[in-house]
């Protein structure tokens, strides 16, 4: 399952759905949450605004997502991204995956937010006290 | 017609995200498109020649050779920093 | 922190107020979930009792918490684990590790959930169909 | 007196979690102490003879040379099986 969005998410209602979709066959979950942090690179955050490309969102988390699935055996698998204007301590991002082992569910988890940060097409924009500027990527 | 979009930093200094426009005659792929745009003047030519930047096409990530079609949606940005 | 408790825990409020406790400063959350199979070795398992060693089960946890915050850069880290009678699906450990670099967390929450099943004083006791079984540790 | 202390399927086993007794001279260390109880019986015996047991004294997990001493608390237990 996967979401773009510009609200937040409620993590432990997700963990929670994921709980019930699981149903006894999951032994393991493990979540990832991305926060904005107060500092980047020395300079303060004031605010940040993440940019996409609506439609290749979607295509992209959903091959990560599927590519996860295919990899490990999962029984659940989430990724929720949030789009739009953000401050420091907001969540930006969410990553599940659930499995009857752990490691399986700690590599696919791993791996989604791995791979999400070189291929899923979203820019950082970030306002410090000296004007904004965007987020350099490799 | 092709649609053309760009995103982030490359969208700020072109001054634009997206434009629709015939497909050119001299262009059949990535590169001959890329070099048609840069032929627009000084900031086209600079913004675009970025080896860091990522071209999809229909909303898949391709090559300089790969080809363009008419009613393709190309698309240039930098290099993705989300999560 | 660490916490030792029959009662369920909600998931969604510790992350929450682990958020809280990190305020800007981490940009990586981590959590692992244990959840009670319904299917153990082939075998149904209608309930599951985990037994404990008071005492010394919060000192191990502690001294595990300590180790992990100890070798990576963490802003916060918890362990909660539960004893006593479960039923299949219901969560029985709780492990979390926030840190400002994704990595750490992700190690930390690792480290912390493969070292607590190795040195942890908690032990499993199975009622499947054909009775009551201890979970064979190595 | 030391407290001794058994868990799991070895409280089980012997039929009790936990009991008190004067230490008896012939104790210094945790092999000498696991031997005396081994003389209570067959069950004991048996038992206590699983090489994949651990021992904790004072809730800290010790090797079979470590000194027990008056006022100890002394836990044998099989592997752990939590998270």
């Amino acid at each position: 399952m996967i979401r773009v969005q510009t609200e937040d998410f409620d993590t432990g209602s997700e963990l929670e759905q994921l709980r019930e979709r699981c149903a006894g066959q999951a032994g393991a979950v493990v979540c990832f949450v991305g926060l904005v942090r107060e500092f980047n690179e020395a300079e303060t955050v004031l605010t940040m605004t993440l940019e996409h490309y609506p439609g290749m969102t979607e295509k992209a988390l959903g091959k990560i997502e599927q590519e996860a699935r295919r990899r490990w055996e999962l029984t659940d698998a989430i990724i929720i991204h949030r789009v739009g204007p953000l401050v420091p301590n907001d969540r930006i991002v969410f990553v599940a995956a659930a499995s009857a082992h752990r490691k399986f569910a700690f590599q696919a988890c791993e791996y989604m937010i791995d791979t999400l940060k070189t291929r899923a097409p979203f820019w950082k924009n970030e306002t410090t006290p000296e004007g904004s500027r965007w987020v350099e990527g490799n | 017609m092709i649609r053309l979009r760009y995103f982030a930093s490359l969208r700020e200094t072109l001054g634009r995200g997206d434009e629709q426009l015939e497909l050119p005659e001299e262009v059949n792929d990535v590169s001959s498109l890329t070099r048609w745009l840069q032929s627009r003047g000084k900031v086209w030519e600079c913004a675009l020649s970025d080896s860091r930047l990522h071209v999809a096409i229909n909303q898949e990530v391709v090559k300089p050779d790969t080809p363009v079609s008419d009613g393709d949606e190309v698309a240039w940005f930098p290099p993705v920093t989300g999560g």
